[in-house]
């Protein structure tokens, strides 16, 4: 049609496309159902590295890390009211992930386990999840973009926070190394996970490419993560975690190892580590917060008319 | 008992009581990391907590120094056994429902913003310095925390019922944030810090105010739960709290995070 | 992969498995002191923790002594961290509710009492021997729990429905119990221990026969949970089981209890 | 009347009251309320114990420990037993007790606050409750004094286990010696009071002493736990936790000073250290339990009613 057309021509000029702009259904669903699983995550993230808030080692280590949590507690909100400008409310999204019908980041549903874990977190997860998201930047749909923009810095602060963490780990005691590569070797391929399956197993990519709801393929970020990460893990005097990594002078790439397939798809399904249990923590924080929801409504409401009577 | 204390043993007391209440009161409320009735009250908590251990450093800071025998902040956090905490019990309940959580917080943050407004004008410069920063947090939690009381109180009836329980349940942890003794003497003879038991007509009205607004009743029993701030004698709570916060440096001691 | 472990660093590795099991189920079970539905449960629950921690006392002496390093069952017990436990993750799941504690438990004594059944048998005769007194205690442990789960699963609708969701929730934990690697296979062939994959089918004839009578259902997905029993990636809660189980050992080490 | 002067002539020649004779109201009543509150002290006596278990640190502790929490529910449930014969149900004395109006030991509302406290509730808490008790054994009421007789037994065993844990702790390291006397110091005067206010003070006691439900006087009791006791400590190398603890040549006992009565009258009262939280665990307890009897009871009436069907 006519009007598909004009909003592809915008797109292929780079023009951002805004709530309020005509859009296909697809768009706006493909849109939503991305954005919202990115909020999600932010949200489920928080469980993970809150795991560990009450056992960090140092006051600094644990106001760094509650200051992390509160960013992602942040940024779930900033990507709730984008994906809000699509005509999808907060309460519903949530809903969608209470019934498992929307999905949040894989990787959080791996557990942490020592304390070398949060810096882990922070370098490989989140310096994924940036890699991932400096591309998104470029993204069509305008209010997502911006979030992107403004996500991105906060989370490239984490990265660095995180690897100065897991640094300190890997230079101390023996023992402090000894975590440090084992949060290593844990995470390694669940971050690898993280950019999706191969580009020829990849469902959804091909008009998300057109689009530009996508800009770049999974096995394109997935490389140029790996790129960035294995020089600092070399600097960090730790075993690599993937006997296939390599240095290939031809390509001038790094060659490097599939992770388990099954295991990504055993937990896109619900069998991880961690998620039933990620999933009723989240449950039962709202089921157990509906009274505190209610009661706040409800006092709004009576200030409300007492002020409307009033007047 | 009258003072048998020293000027410096009174400061280090009163520097270890002011830092393990918002050490102890920081690590409550980060429990709630993730797991708030609300996604604004997840990022509230978590700044809330931010704050609380980021004066900890300043106070156990300064009574390391104070201390003279070369403790930081963090050998005081994480190595004293609970005996040697000074925070008042209140900090130290836990956390309940959220609306006993926000309750302890606003019963805490009226004392705390009423104290900290005081040591502003600390004849120790040092003390006055953490108090101008500390106040200004302080100021935005009771604003918060009040707000919330009041939402809550005068709210549903479920929502009403709750904060009535969780302020019955507190009230008696109220007493002990106005103690005065041998130490608080000579920190007010100093005019380091004020008497405790010169701030309860101020709390008082504070607290009565905003309680009013939210259709909630104060407790008649006067009795109060003491032993806290001297560590005589903790709750049961703090042993168990402090098996988690000091785990790491307990386990693997002497390393460097 | 086939097994490049010796037969003294497999048998070790069985025994911890051992050990490690009854220790992080004993805590857990110790948990409920005092808390439990009735006092006949209360007693019922410590007698478990009790015959538990005793086998841990066996299993883990006998690991320290075949490690050779000199440590004792508490040095194995309080002084190792997550990553060194070898207990499968069915034992340090948190409680929940008393109908997963019940089921848990039921869960895990079918393993055991089936196990211990064959180690009384070990060639190595410590191990028939430490078998030999905890099977006893496995089947007492057995009846009871299997007639709990009967009782509650064919009770009312509230408790019919909660057993099923322990059962639901804890299903996915079972496999480990089963799974077989170089460690199981040396001490199958050494005859010490039998290959835990064998003693399935027994399992599943007992478990689904208690079952039946409990009108539940098991669930039909086949994914199991693993890395507990190798130490590869044990769940959360183990780590804040440690933080209260090994408190004082880490923060007065070197002390006599 | 004819009865009640049979009832004491049977109690003044040591004959013991069985459930069956004929009995006074009040004397019925008396012993319910004092085997309840007995009954109910040992069920609210494992909360401080059994805030220990999960820290307990050596598995030889935590086996004791656990073995004498166990037996003091089986204490319990001896003494609800016992108190049954007298026409009250468990059921009903765990109401009243859920309700406030019956009381427990009010030493049970103080806390255990290091890991020396264990021995020191088993060595001075065991230790009161046994002189108590075996005083009891004398009892006029048959079922109590047989009760009292085979829990002394085991009282007397958890005492020394008690005794020998704090020696451990005196005998130890310096922290290990300091817990040991701050325990000592915390629970000795709220041990004294164990044996309830003075003779002078005490409401119920001269009836009682006549119905031998009591045998021995409140304040007679307490100098014969102090006589034992102080012995005790020296041996231990501990402070005494009492400044006014002399020997007495002349009376041939200690001397010692009172315990805060206004504190105890406070706690009784309800506030005491942990009165709330001993309360509210139980009554958690009891309700989050109310689902599992309900299930029992159904359970056992289908087997019964399925049974009388196949007949």
């Amino acid at each position: 049609s006519e009007q598909e057309r004009a909003f592809q021509d915008k797109i292929d000029n780079d023009i951002k496309i805004e709530p309020r702009d005509w859009m296909p259904d697809d768009y706006r669903a493909t849109l939503i159902r991305q954005m919202g699983q990115h909020a999600h995550s932010e949200v489920v993230g928080q469980l993970p590295e809150g795991n560990w808030i009450t056992r960090a080692p140092t006051l600094e280590r644990k106001a760094i890390l509650l200051a992390k949590v509160q960013d992602e507690a942040g940024h779930g909100l900033y990507l709730y009211s984008s994906a809000e400008t699509l005509g999808e409310t907060r309460d519903e999204l949530v809903r969608l992930l209470h019934e498992g019908r929307m999905k949040y980041s894989s990787i959080f549903n791996y557990p942490t386990l020592n304390w070398a874990d949060i810096g882990a977190v922070g370098w490989l997860v989140d310096g994924a999840a940036i890699v991932n998201q400096v591309a998104l930047q470029r993204t069509s749909y305008g209010p997502y973009s911006r979030a992107m923009i403004r996500i991105c810095k906060e989370e490239s602060f984490h990265a660095r926070q995180g690897y100065h963490a897991i640094m300190q780990m890997a230079f101390g005691s023996p023992e402090q190394k000894k975590m440090a590569q084992d949060a290593l070797n844990r995470l390694w391929f669940p971050a690898m996970m993280m950019f999706g399956p191969h580009d020829s197993d990849s469902t959804h990519s091909e008009q998300s490419m057109a689009w530009k709801i996508k800009v770049k393929s999974n096995d394109e970020l997935r490389q140029q993560f790996v790129d960035q990460t294995i020089p600092q893990i070399e600097y960090l005097g730790l075993d690599l975690p993937d006997p296939a990594i390599k240095w290939n002078e031809e390509r001038g790439h790094y060659d490097f190892g599939d992770p388990d397939w099954d295991e990504f798809m055993d937990v896109i399904r619900g069998n991880g580590p961690c998620n039933v249990d990620r999933l009723s923590a989240r449950k039962k924080a709202w089921d157990d917060g509906e009274w505190v929801r209610d009661g706040l409504l409800a006092h709004a409401r009576k200030k409300a008319s007492a002020k409307v009577a009033a007047e | 008992m009258t003072a048998t204390i020293t000027k410096e043993d009174a400061l280090l007391q009163f520097l270890l009581r002011m830092g393990d209440n918002t050490l102890i009161l920081g690590h409550r409320v980060s429990e709630w990391c993730g797991h708030s009735p609300i996604l604004e009250e997840d990022i509230a908590l978590a700044n809330t907590a931010l704050d609380l251990i980021g004066q900890t450093q300043m106070w156990l800071g300064l009574a390391g120094e104070v201390q003279g025998e070369g403790k930081s902040a963090d050998d005081l956090a994480f190595l004293r056994d609970a005996w040697d905490f000074r925070n008042v019990l209140l900090t130290e309940v836990p956390n309940g429902d959220f609306g006993r959580t926000m309750m302890r917080q606003f019963l805490f943050d009226a004392w705390h913003s009423i104290i900290l407004g005081r040591l502003i004008k600390s004849s120790d410069a040092r003390v006055a310095e953490i108090a101008a920063k500390a106040s200004k947090e302080a100021a935005y939690h009771l604003e918060r925390s009040g707000d919330t009381v009041v939402g809550l109180g005068d709210g549903t009836e479920e929502s009403h019922a709750r904060m009535q329980d969780a302020l019955d349940y507190l009230w008696p942890y109220v007493g002990e944030m106005f103690a005065c003794d041998a130490a608080d003497s000579e920190m007010a003879a100093a005019g380091i810090a004020p008497d405790p038991s010169g701030l309860r007509d101020e709390f008082d009205a504070l607290v009565g105010r905003v309680l009013t607004d939210a259709t909630l009743t104060i407790p008649s029993s006067k009795w109060a739960h003491s032993g806290g701030r001297d560590g005589r004698m903790h709750t049961e709570h703090l042993g168990h709290l402090l098996t988690q916060m000091q785990w790491l440096q307990r386990a693997y001691p002497g390393c460097k995070w």
